[in-house]
This record gives structure tokens, C-alpha cells and sequence, in this order.
């Protein structure tokens, strides 16, 4: 493949290899990063469930449970057609395989942006958006709306970093797989991506119980 | 050039992976019949149990931990640590302040013109 | 008073004496490192400065023995300091038997002082001398912290709670009240001061207030008007719990916790009684969040406790 | 490479010929807003902080005018919104970010022998980020200010007070995308990208500050990211979750907050150990004291001092029990503290001291550190502290660490690594009366602010009883001699840029990697990558000869 020959490692570094394990490394250190901030704020969410377990219950069983269940299906089966697309990317020389894996993957994600979109509507229909539309439901008291507020916030942000991961892949389709720098010989920039969007499906593991398992006995 | 025989050994086809993503639906399918079941504190315990087993299983297989130097364990595992110490910690404090839980202040009358949410 | 530079503050609690000792302990021992510190950089400098023709020969370089010789030394000498001032720590932090209470009201930038007689001041505190005073503290906005440099005591009250302090004073005179926790606009003039009086003055002071009424007497005022009498009240109908002797008793709620009855749990009842329901009664009292301010709240627990209770309350 | 090329060698050498330097190898303006060079973006970054140093230090220079008498001179709400400004912009602004992102980044891979940091498009990210949230912090300085103090304690911030609280808030929730992207490019460099030899223990002790600071910022500044962030959104829609009017925890922001910001306290300091323990060495020709005991005290403050941020709230309204844990660990985490004071003080033992500029910085550095460290022992103390907490005595103490050793050793290491960035030789007389003239103005400054502190003054003050007008005025005026010896380094460095002597590659003597290249170092570094043979600081002080880290002897 003239492809891969041409391919040189930057400057800084002795060998493509080199290059590929720090690019990797590089973004373990920012997921440990990242799972600080998130577990920031699952604290304070932890610190409220437990001072308030009646008030959280109360509120969070209005969450759509559904929603929730759907979406934690779509990003967790994601994550298996990214890690799909990786093994292709080191298997196959050409690139049609990984290229239907990353499009099905950048498709399930948009699908959960969609659901969580839709999920959104049905919370502003269900008057649980502090602020813009909030009514207090029997039993939470004023310590439910906490619950709400951290509803936002942390799928919020999990929206951002999910539409950064379809960016990522969209970035990895369109520009260094068409420009053939994707291949066996080195597919770490695809594993990097990999690595994120995985983790971005880890945090959602987390939210589904926060958010949609509780109070619902 | 390749990155790494023990990379490319975990190249190992689609059949862990698959297992590993049917193991997770099947988990989170338990996750959630708990929460109908009136555990009370045990149900988020399992739930958040089991969330972290489905992590160890992203970790360990989807994002390629398993035969990865340790420094990658390092940082997969330090961030989880690193929060043991906010929780552990903060917790220290929350577990037996006097005046925990708070209490709505007292002085709404004052705060009324801020709160614009009801 | 002073010196026309001031260089050491006045000292007018038990609880200053207390930390005084502890203060100097410290102060001379920061002294000695920083002389020893000094004491070595200086020799060094000169005795090996360039061109001496001291011996250089025969370097420390393996370094262990002094390295875990000094660690153990600073480790047990700071543990020392640990011990002593946890102790005060924990003594300042908890009120022993009050003979008088004082209730205290932070706002931005105010503190209002409101006596157990009913008595009522803004940034000034009488107190008499020798008695041990315990505050009992809320904020109605933002937080605020309460110091008064000469009891070397501050504690921050924050609002949605409430906070407990004490002093006893063994001085009598004039001395700066603070609020040391930045508190907005006018932060630097929240203060005022704390007048210690001798008994006999303090007791004059009481009576040429013209109060009419007391703390606890406003309270039962507010008991009825707000219509707690009608269920807590003696010969109530209604299945409520009884608050006389509740005070500083033990309480057992309905999920089963078992709480101490001092302020702060009179206070959260109140505003909350749903999450504090006491076992074997119905939760049908409403929430009085909104209609009370700190103060009516701290008349309100006044009343209450002048119901008479268990052991006293101790933080 | 020449052995015996010391200082003041003439301008044309034979490498400088080969590849010309990384300051001229490229002229336009282009060439340095999107460089990837590390050297270039450390020089961006210099220009950024020194920049917010100056404006952090106006803000400071009113502050004090205004506290020369009780009368004042400011509008109560002018001087509140300028301690507010001067704390964000020199805690997040100049001290977190000063020695890292300049020297660090110019240092680091030159002193582990590679060629850049292995994320280059990330470090330049990285000063954009950087001054993005500088033009939001200034956005909201320009518009009049925030007014909560640097600590942003709710409810104050969120609904009491009025200024420009979010865009303060963004900043330094922006600020930490900076933070994170500078440790997180040095954490993965100082593991992948050492020269061939370079072992771990023969890193010299900068890399090490640099990696201790790296780990903490990449762990401590998520939490902060997220409780700003949450303060934000609270801020904006007027509900959040430290709202006590629905239950939360007004405390529950100081947790938080501290968890990042006490180790930022030694994301501050870390790095200015680490240039001390590289200077002292130099000028007193000697190797390092207990090299490995300095490592593992690095580290190990790196780790407690996560253990140790509640020792802000003594007073705040937590558990004692709490309190009494916390102050525990405080006093474990001056143990290690204390061990380096030691060490650097017994490395000048049996040396060959001469005391050039960063050498004065330097000593100036461990006897400041050590005056903060000893009242800090008396903060951990839990009766002392109850006394003391949020009175000038804090102030004093924390500007002793702060400004007294970080900026010390920030100057100490501008003036050590001045040769190397610009190839010139800074004037020694200028610099040595500056670095003298720095310790008198700091002393002056802030030692009568720990006698007002005790005395009870609550910071955060715009007035003052007339008793303390005279500590306070002696404050003041030394503020004014400090303000002086902030700005005299700005001229004569600047002066030897165009006229300073040619310095030569190497002219301290220095042991370390970065002097095996020429003044100014080329584009590239090394022209080809170093094998290390040696640790850092082989020095003799017997004969007065070194052993440089490719294991070359360099006589007198």
C-alpha cells in the first residue's frame, strides 16, 4: 500500500508505534479526567438521594423510563459497532468494513440524540424543567426540584460529550479514512476515538440507575 | 509496521465482544426489574453494582484495557480512586454534621423575589 | 488600651486564655525553626561561599539516616500540636451547661441580638461577666461568620441552619464583634461590639430596656397566632405530639432514626415536619417554610424549650 | 559538543550555523500564533501570564492604597470587586498556570531529551483556551466586576450578589480546559517521550514538580470544572443544587471547591520546588541533597493534599470530628514540606555557593516558603486556626507561599533560564538588587499582616479601625517598594534582549539536558536524540568540575 509507506510519525517521535501508544495513553489520561468530573457530580446527586429518598423518589418517577431504557440500548450496542469498526480497521486492508461499522455507529448515536430529544419534549409536556416549567408533584417536596436540576445537567452534558464522539467518528469518516491514513499498519487515531465514545457509554451506565431506577416500587 | 504484537492479538474476531455486549443488555434488564421489586437501599446498591460490572466490561474489553500496559490500568483506575476520596472524605463531614440535613431557610419571605421557579 | 501600635491583642474569655497558651506555644516554636532555618542557610553561605578555601572534600551524600531521623522528629513534634489543639478544638465546639442564652441573628450587614428577656440589640452584645453565654445562631441570606477576637471564637452561620457557640467572659469592657466571612457589599462594617458587664450592671442593663415582654412569652404569642396551639396546645383534640419536657430529649422518629430535640431539630420540624414525623403520629402538620423569619423562628424555639425538657442540650 | 565553552563565548558558534534558531527560524506572525514549537508556545505563554500578573497586580496596588488609612480611597464596592478580580486573576491566571506553561513547557522536553511535547496542536489549544477565558475574566472586569471574593462561597454568589458573577465563574470554568490540556500533554510526556537513559530516577527535580503538579491538576480540576460549572447554571436560571431554600448544602460548594483549591495551593507550589531544587545545586556547584527523598516528598504532597482541603472550613459549620481528621492530615502533609526545607538547606553544605540572581530567588524562595510553612502549621492547628481563620493572618500566610516563593521561583527560574530562551545575559548587578529589593518589599509588605491578623482585622475589608493604621501603612509602603521590584526585572530584561552579552550555551555550569544545546536552542532541540548516562546535579564542588547528564566531564 503506497499509502502506508508514506506514512511518517511526527517529529517529536522515534517510531509510528510510538506515536500510536502515546496518542492512547494521551486519552486514558483524559478519561481519568473525565471520570472525575462526572463523579463530581454524581457526589452531589449522591449526597441528596441520601438525605432525600423519599422527596428523590417521588420525583424521579416521572423520568421516561423508556426513553431511558431505549437509549441505554442504542449507545451500549454503539459501542459494539465502534469496537467492530477498530477490528476492522486492523484486520482488512480495505476500508469498506470499518466504513459500515462508523456509519452505523454515528447513526446510533444521532438515534439517541433523537430519543433523548423526544425525551426532553415529554419533560417539558410533564412540567419537570425547573424554572421554565416546574410543578412541584405530591410528595417531593422542595428537595425533588434538586433532583430535576441534576437531571439536566448531567444528561445535558452527556448529550455534549456524545455529540463530540459522533464529531470524532464524522472527523475519522471523512477526512482520515478518505485520506487513507487509516489502515492495519496504524489505526490508533480510530482506537483513540473508540476509547471515548465507550466512555461516554460508561457514563451513561451510570446515569440509567441514577435517573430511571429510582422510585419506581 | 505494527503497533504491537499483543495489540493485535486482541483482534481476536466479533465473539467477545458480542458476548460482552449481550452480558450488558442482560445486566441492565436485571438493573431495572430491581427497581420494581421494593428493595429499598439494596436496590441502588445492585443497580450501581452492577453498573460498575458493566463498566469493568467496557474497560476491560471494548476500550481494549485487557493485555494493555499497566499505565493504562493506572488511569482507568485512578479517576474511580481519585473520587473514593472526594465521596470517603466529604462523607466524613455529611455522616455526622449536626445541623445535616439543612433545613429550607427559614427567611423565604426575603428570597421570595429570587425564586422564580413556582 | 494599647500601645499606640498595637501588638497583641486583648484577652477577655476563658476560652482566649485557653488558645493563648497554645498560640505561644506556637509562636516560639515557628521562631526556633526559622532561627535554625536561618542560623544554617547563613553559616553555610559563608563558610562555603566561592573562593573560601574551606575542605570540601568528604560530601553527605547518602542521606537516609538524617532524612528518617528528621521525619520522625517533625512528624512527632507536629503531632503534639495536633493533639493539643484538637482538644481545645473539641471543647471550643461544645457548649457546656449555658446560663444564659443569647440568641443571634446574622444579615447582610447586621447582626441582631435578641436576649432570652426579650431584649433586643443590633451590632452590640451585652453579656455579664463570668457566666458562661451560649449563642444560638442563624443567617437570613448569606453566610456570615461571628467572631469576636478577644474570646478568640468564630464560628460561620450558614444559612437553612443553625449554629451554637459559647463563651464565658473574665473580663468586663468593650470589646470588637466581627463578621469575618465576606458577606457582600458592606461586609467591613458588619461589626459592633460585645459589652461584658458585671453582674449587678448587667442586671440594671436588662431592666432599662423596657421590654414587655420575653423571648419565650413573644414565642407563645406566635404559637397561637400561627395555630400550633391548636394541635400541640394542652387539651388539643388532635393526636399531636406534646412539646412540654421535649426539650434535649431523645425522639423517635417514624423511619425509625432517633434524634436529639435541640434547636435545630425544633427548627427543622417546623419547616419541614413531613421528613421528621415522630413515630406513632400521623403526618398531617403543615409546613411552616415561608411564613417565619429567623427571628420568629428563634422566638418560637425559645417558647418551646421554656416548656422545660430533659438533660440539657449539648452540642 | 565543545567541553570547555563557558560563559561569554562569542556569538558565532559552530551549531548555531548548522540550524538557526527556534526564535528566527521563521519571522511572521503566523509562524507564532500557530507554532507548534513547545519554545515558542512557553513564550506566548509568558507573554499571556506576565500580562495577568500585571493586571492581578494593579488590582492588588489599589487594594493596598486604599488600606493606607481607614478612610480609604476606593468606593466600598470598587475595592470589593478588586479583591474579588486580583484573587481570580492571580490565583487562575498567573499562579496556577506561571511556572508550568512557561517554563515547564520550554523546559521539560529539553531537559528529558525530546524534541517537543507529544501533543503539540494540544499545547497551543491550550494557550488559545487559555486566553479565551482571560478575555471572558477581563469581559467581566471591564463590565465592573464580580464581587465574592476569589472563593465564590454560595448563596452569595448565586443570588445575593450583583456583578458579573457568571462570566467570572465561566472564566475559570474555561480556565480549566487549559489546566487540564498543559498536565495532561506533560503527564503522557515526561512517561513516552524520555531520551533514551532517562530513567526516572535520573529526572532532574523540576520534571519531577512539573509531573506532581501535572497529576494533580489532571485529578483536582474536574471537581472544580464541575462545581463551577453547577454554580453557573445555578447563577443563571436562579435554582441549582446548592440552593438551601430546597435542602442543599451551602457547604457542600466549599467542598468542592476545596477539593481542587487546596490542591491548587500546590499546583502553585510544586513547580517553584522544583526550580529551587534545580538553582540551588548550580550555585552551590554541589549535588542535590537526598535526591530521592526530594522525589518522594513531591510526590507524596501530591497525593496528601487531597486529604487535607477541609482545614478551610474549621470553622465553616462541619462535623468536628471532621475537622479533627482534616487537621490530622494537614500536619501529615508539612512532614514532607519540612523534609525539603532541610534538604535544601543541607545542599549548601560543603558547596562552592556564588550568589548570582536565581540563586538570591532561590534562597529568598526557602526562607519565605518556610515563614508560610510554619504559620500554616499554626492554621492546621485547630484552636489556633478557629481564632485565626479569615483574618489577615490567612492572608499573610498564603501570600507567603504564593507570591513570596512561587513568585520568587518564577523569577528565579526567568532569570536562571534567561540565557537559554534569548541567548543573552541578563545584567547580574540589576538583578541581584531587584531579587534583594523583592525580599525586603515582600517582608515589608506582609509581615505586619500577620500581626493584623492576630490582632483580629477580617480580610476582605475595605475599612479599618484607626488602632491598625500603622501596620497598616507599613504594609502598604512595602507594597510599593514590591511593586517596584516586580516592574525593574521588566526593564533590564527587556534591555538585554537587544543588548545583553551573548551568553554561550552554557553559562552557569549547569548539568542538565537543556544546556547541552546551543542559546537559543534550535527548532528542533537536539539534533540528535541524547543517551543519558548520568542523573541530574553531578556536581564537585572538591575540584570544581561537573559531570553533565551525557556523562561528559567539564573541568574548571
Amino acid at each position: 500500500m503506497p499509502a502506508d509507506t508514506e506514512l511518517m510519525p511526527e517529529m517529536q517521535y522515534a517510531t509510528l508505534a510510538q506515536q500510536g501508544e502515546t496518542a492512547q495513553f494521551g486519552m486514558w489520561v483524559f478519561l481519568t479526567q473525565e471520570t472525575i468530573f462526572f463523579g463530581a457530580l454524581i457526589f452531589t446527586y449522591f449526597l441528596y438521594r441520601t438525605t432525600y429518598p423519599h422527596e428523590f423518589a417521588a420525583a424521579a418517577k416521572d423520568a421516561v423510563l423508556w426513553c431511558g431504557t431505549l437509549n441505554f440500548v442504542i449507545l451500549v450496542t454503539s459501542s459494539l459497532t465502534m469496537v467492530l469498526a477498530i477490528n476492522a480497521a486492523a484486520q482488512d486492508v480495505r476500508p469498506n468494513r470499518m466504513v459500515r461499522w462508523l456509519i452505523m455507529t454515528v447513526v446510533l448515536g444521532c438515534l439517541f440524540l433523537v430519543v433523548k430529544g423526544y425525551e426532553y419534549y415529554l419533560d417539558f409536556q410533564d412540567k419537570v424543567v425547573p424554572v421554565v416549567a416546574f410543578e412541584v408533584k405530591p410528595g417531593e417536596g422542595s428537595a425533588g426540584v434538586l433532583f430535576w436540576v441534576f437531571y439536566w445537567v448531567a444528561t445535558g452534558l452527556h448529550a455534549i460529550h456524545l455529540t463530540i464522539g459522533i464529531g470524532l467518528v464524522l472527523y475519522m469518516l471523512l477526512w482520515r479514512i478518505r485520506r487513507g491514513e487509516i489502515s492495519p499498519a496504524y489505526y490508533a487515531p480510530l482506537e483513540v476515538v473508540g476509547i471515548y465514545w465507550s466512555f461516554v457509554d460508561t457514563v451513561w451506565l451510570f446515569l440509567y440507575p441514577c435517573i430511571y431506577l429510582v422510585g419506581r416500587s | 509496521m505494527t503497533i504491537g504484537p499483543e495489540i493485535d492479538a486482541r483482534r481476536a474476531g466479533a465473539f467477545p465482544f458480542v458476548v460482552a455486549w449481550i452480558v450488558i443488555l442482560l445486566t441492565a434488564g436485571i438493573s431495572a426489574w430491581t427497581a420494581f421489586l421494593g428493595l429499598g437501599v439494596w436496590a441502588p446498591v445492585i443497580q450501581f453494582g452492577i453498573a460498575l460490572f458493566q463498566t469493568s466490561l467496557l474497560f476491560v474489553l471494548f476500550m481494549r484495557l485487557k493485555g494493555a500496559p499497566s499505565l493504562k490500568w493506572v488511569c482507568a483506575v485512578s479517576g474511580f480512586f481519585w473520587l473514593l476520596f472526594l465521596y470517603g472524605l466529604s462523607m466524613t463531614d455529611y455522616a455526622n454534621r449536626q445541623g445535616w440535613p439543612p433545613t429550607q431557610a427559614a427567611g423565604r419571605s426575603q428570597l421570595e423575589s429570587h425564586q422564580d421557579d413556582r | 488600651m494599647y500601645h499606640w501600635i498595637p501588638f497583641w491583642p486583648d484577652t477577655a474569655a476563658v476560652n482566649g486564655v485557653v488558645v493563648n497558651n497554645l498560640y505561644i506555644a506556637e509562636l516560639a516554636l515557628s521562631g526556633l525553626i526559622m532561627v535554625t532555618v536561618v542560623a544554617m542557610m547563613v553559616t553555610f553561605c559563608v563558610r562555603y561561599r566561592d573562593g573560601t578555601s574551606t575542605s570540601r572534600a568528604n560530601l553527605v551524600r547518602e542521606t537516609w539516616h538524617f532524612e528518617i531521623a528528621w521525619t520522625i522528629a517533625t512528624l512527632g513534634l507536629f503531632l503534639v500540636l495536633f493533639v493539643w489543639g484538637a482538644q481545645i478544638y473539641v471543647w471550643l465546639y461544645q457548649p457546656p451547661p449555658a446560663d444564659e442564652e443569647v440568641y443571634i441573628v446574622g444579615k447582610q450587614w447586621m447582626w441582631k441580638v435578641e436576649h432570652a428577656g426579650g431584649q433586643r440589640e443590633i451590632d452590640a452584645l451585652h453579656v455579664p461577666v463570668d457566666k458562661t453565654i451560649r449563642l444560638v445562631m442563624a443567617s437570613e441570606d448569606v453566610i456570615h461568620s461571628f467572631f469576636v477576637p478577644a474570646f478568640r471564637i468564630k464560628h460561620d452561620v450558614v444559612p437553612g441552619t443553625l449554629e451554637t457557640l459559647w463563651f464565658k467572659a473574665n473580663k468586663t469592657g468593650t470589646f470588637r464583634l466581627e463578621c469575618t466571612q465576606y458577606c457582600g457589599l458592606q461586609h467591613a462594617t458588619m461589626q459592633g461590639e460585645i459589652v461584658v458587664m458585671t453582674g449587678p450592671d448587667y442586671a440594671r442593663w436588662l431592666t432599662s430596656q423596657g421590654v414587655e415582654e420575653s423571648l419565650a412569652q413573644q414565642g407563645a404569642d406566635l404559637f397561637r397566632a400561627h395555630g400550633c396551639s391548636g394541635c400541640h396546645g394542652e387539651n388539643s383534640a388532635v393526636h399531636a405530639p406534646s412539646l412540654s419536657g421535649l426539650y434535649g430529649t431523645q425522639v423517635h422518629l417514624q423511619d425509625g432514626s432517633v434524634r436529639l430535640a435541640d434547636e435545630a431539630y425544633l427548627r427543622d420540624c417546623i419547616l419541614n415536619p413531613r421528613s421528621f414525623t415522630v413515630a406513632g403520629y400521623p403526618p398531617i402538620m403543615p409546613d411552616f417554610s415561608g411564613q417565619l423569619d429567623e427571628g420568629d423562628m428563634l422566638k418560637l424555639i425559645a417558647y418551646i424549650k421554656s416548656l422545660g425538657g430533659g438533660q440539657e442540650s449539648r452540642r | 559538543m565543545s567541553t570547555t565553552t563557558f560563559g561569554g563565548v562569542p556569538a558565532d558558534e559552530p551549531t548555531a550555523a548548522t540550524e538557526p534558531s527556534y526564535l528566527t527560524s521563521e519571522n511572521t506572525i503566523a509562524s507564532w500564533l500557530f507554532t507548534r514549537d513547545h519554545k515558542r508556545i512557553a513564550l506566548l505563554f509568558f507573554a499571556s501570564v506576565t500580562f495577568f500578573f500585571f493586571v492581578g497586580g494593579a488590582a492588588a496596588t489599589l487594594m493596598r492604597l486604599n488600606l493606607a488609612a481607614p478612610e480609604g480611597l476606593l468606593q466600598p464596592a470598587v475595592y470589593n470587586r478588586m479583591f474579588t478580580m486580583h484573587g481570580i486573576i492571580m490565583v487562575w491566571f498567573f499562579l496556577i498556570p506561571s511556572i508550568p506553561t512557561t517554563f515547564g513547557n520550554f523546559f521539560i522536553p529539553m531537559m528529558i531529551g525530546a524534541r517537543d511535547l507529544a501533543f503539540p496542536r494540544v499545547n497551543l489549544l491550550s494557550w488559545y483556551v487559555f486566553n479565551l477565558s482571560g478575555l471572558v475574566v477581563l469581559f467581566s472586569l471591564i463590565m465592573g466586576g464580580a464581587d465574592t471574593g476569589w472563593t465564590f462561597y454560595v448563596p452569595l454568589s448565586t443570588v445575593y450578589a450583583n456583578g458579573y458573577v457568571l462570566a467570572a465563574a465561566l472564566a475559570v470554568f474555561i480556565n480549566g480546559f487549559s489546566s487540564i490540556m498543559t498536565a495532561l500533554n506533560f503527564v503522557v510526556t515526561i512517561h513516552k517521550m524520555r531520551a533514551p537513559g532517562m530513567t526516572w530516577m535520573r529526572l532532574p527535580l523540576f520534571v519531577w514538580g512539573i509531573y506532581a503538579v501535572s497529576v494533580v491538576m489532571l485529578t483536582a480540576t474536574p471537581v472544580l470544572a464541575m462545581d463551577t460549572f453547577l454554580l453557573a447554571v445555578e447563577r443563571f436560571i436562579g435554582i441549582g443544587l446548592f440552593d438551601v431554600r430546597h435542602g442543599a448544602d451551602a457547604i457542600l460548594w466549599q467542598h468542592m471547591f476545596w477539593f481542587y483549591s487546596h490542591p491548587a495551593v500546590y499546583i502553585m507550589i510544586l513547580p517553584s520546588m522544583g526550580v529551587a531544587s534545580e538553582i540551588i545545586p548550580v550555585y552551590a556547584r554541589r549535588p542535590i541533597f537526598g535526591y530521592a527523598g526530594m522525589t518522594i516528598a513531591l510526590m507524596s504532597i501530591a497525593i496528601l493534599s487531597f486529604f487535607v482541603w477541609a482545614h478551610h472550613m474549621f470553622v465553616a459549620g462541619i462535623s468536628i470530628y471532621s475537622g479533627v481528621f482534616f487537621s490530622l492530615m494537614t500536619f501529615f502533609v508539612a512532614v514532607p514540606s519540612a523534609i525539603k526545607v532541610f534538604n535544601w538547606t543541607v545542599s549548601l553544605h560543603k558547596g562552592r555557593i556564588s550568589f548570582d540572581a536565581p540563586m538570591l530567588y532561590a534562597l529568598g524562595f526557602v526562607l519565605l516558603f518556610t515563614l508560610g510553612g510554619v504559620t500554616g502549621l499554626m492554621l492546621a492547628t485547630l484552636a489556633v486556626d478557629v481564632d485565626l481563620h479569615g483574618t489577615y493572618f490567612v492572608i499573610a500566610h498564603f501570600h507567603y507561599i504564593m507570591v513570596g516563593a512561587t513568585v520568587s521561583a518564577f523569577f528565579g527560574a526567568l532569570h536562571y533560564w534567561w540565557p537559554k530562551m534569548t541567548g543573552r545575559l541578563y545584567p547580574e548587578m540589576w538583578a541581584r538588587s531587584a531579587a534583594i529589593l523583592m525580599y525586603v518589599g515582600f517582608n515589608l509588605t506582609f509581615f505586619p499582616q500577620f500581626v493584623l491578623g492576630y490582632l483580629g482585622m477580617p480580610r476582605r475589608s475595605y475599612t479599618y479601625p484607626p488602632e491598625w493604621q500603622s501596620w497598616n501603612l507599613l504594609s502598604s509602603a512595602g507594597a510599593s517598594i514590591l511593586a517596584i521590584a516586580y516592574l525593574l526585572p521588566l526593564l533590564y530584561l527587556g534591555w538585554s534582549i537587544f543588548w545583553g552579552r551573548k551568553a554561550g550555551p552554557n553559562p552557569w555550569r549547569a548539568s542538565g539536558l537543556e544546556w547541552a544545546t546551543p542559546s537559543p536552542p534550535p527548532k528542533h532541540n537536539f539534533e540528535e536524540t541524547p543517551v543519558v548516562a548520568l542523573g541530574p546535579y553531578s556536581y564537585d564542588p572538591e575540584n570544581d568540575t561537573f559531570i553533565d547528564q551525557e556523562g561528559v566531564l567539564h573541568a574548571r
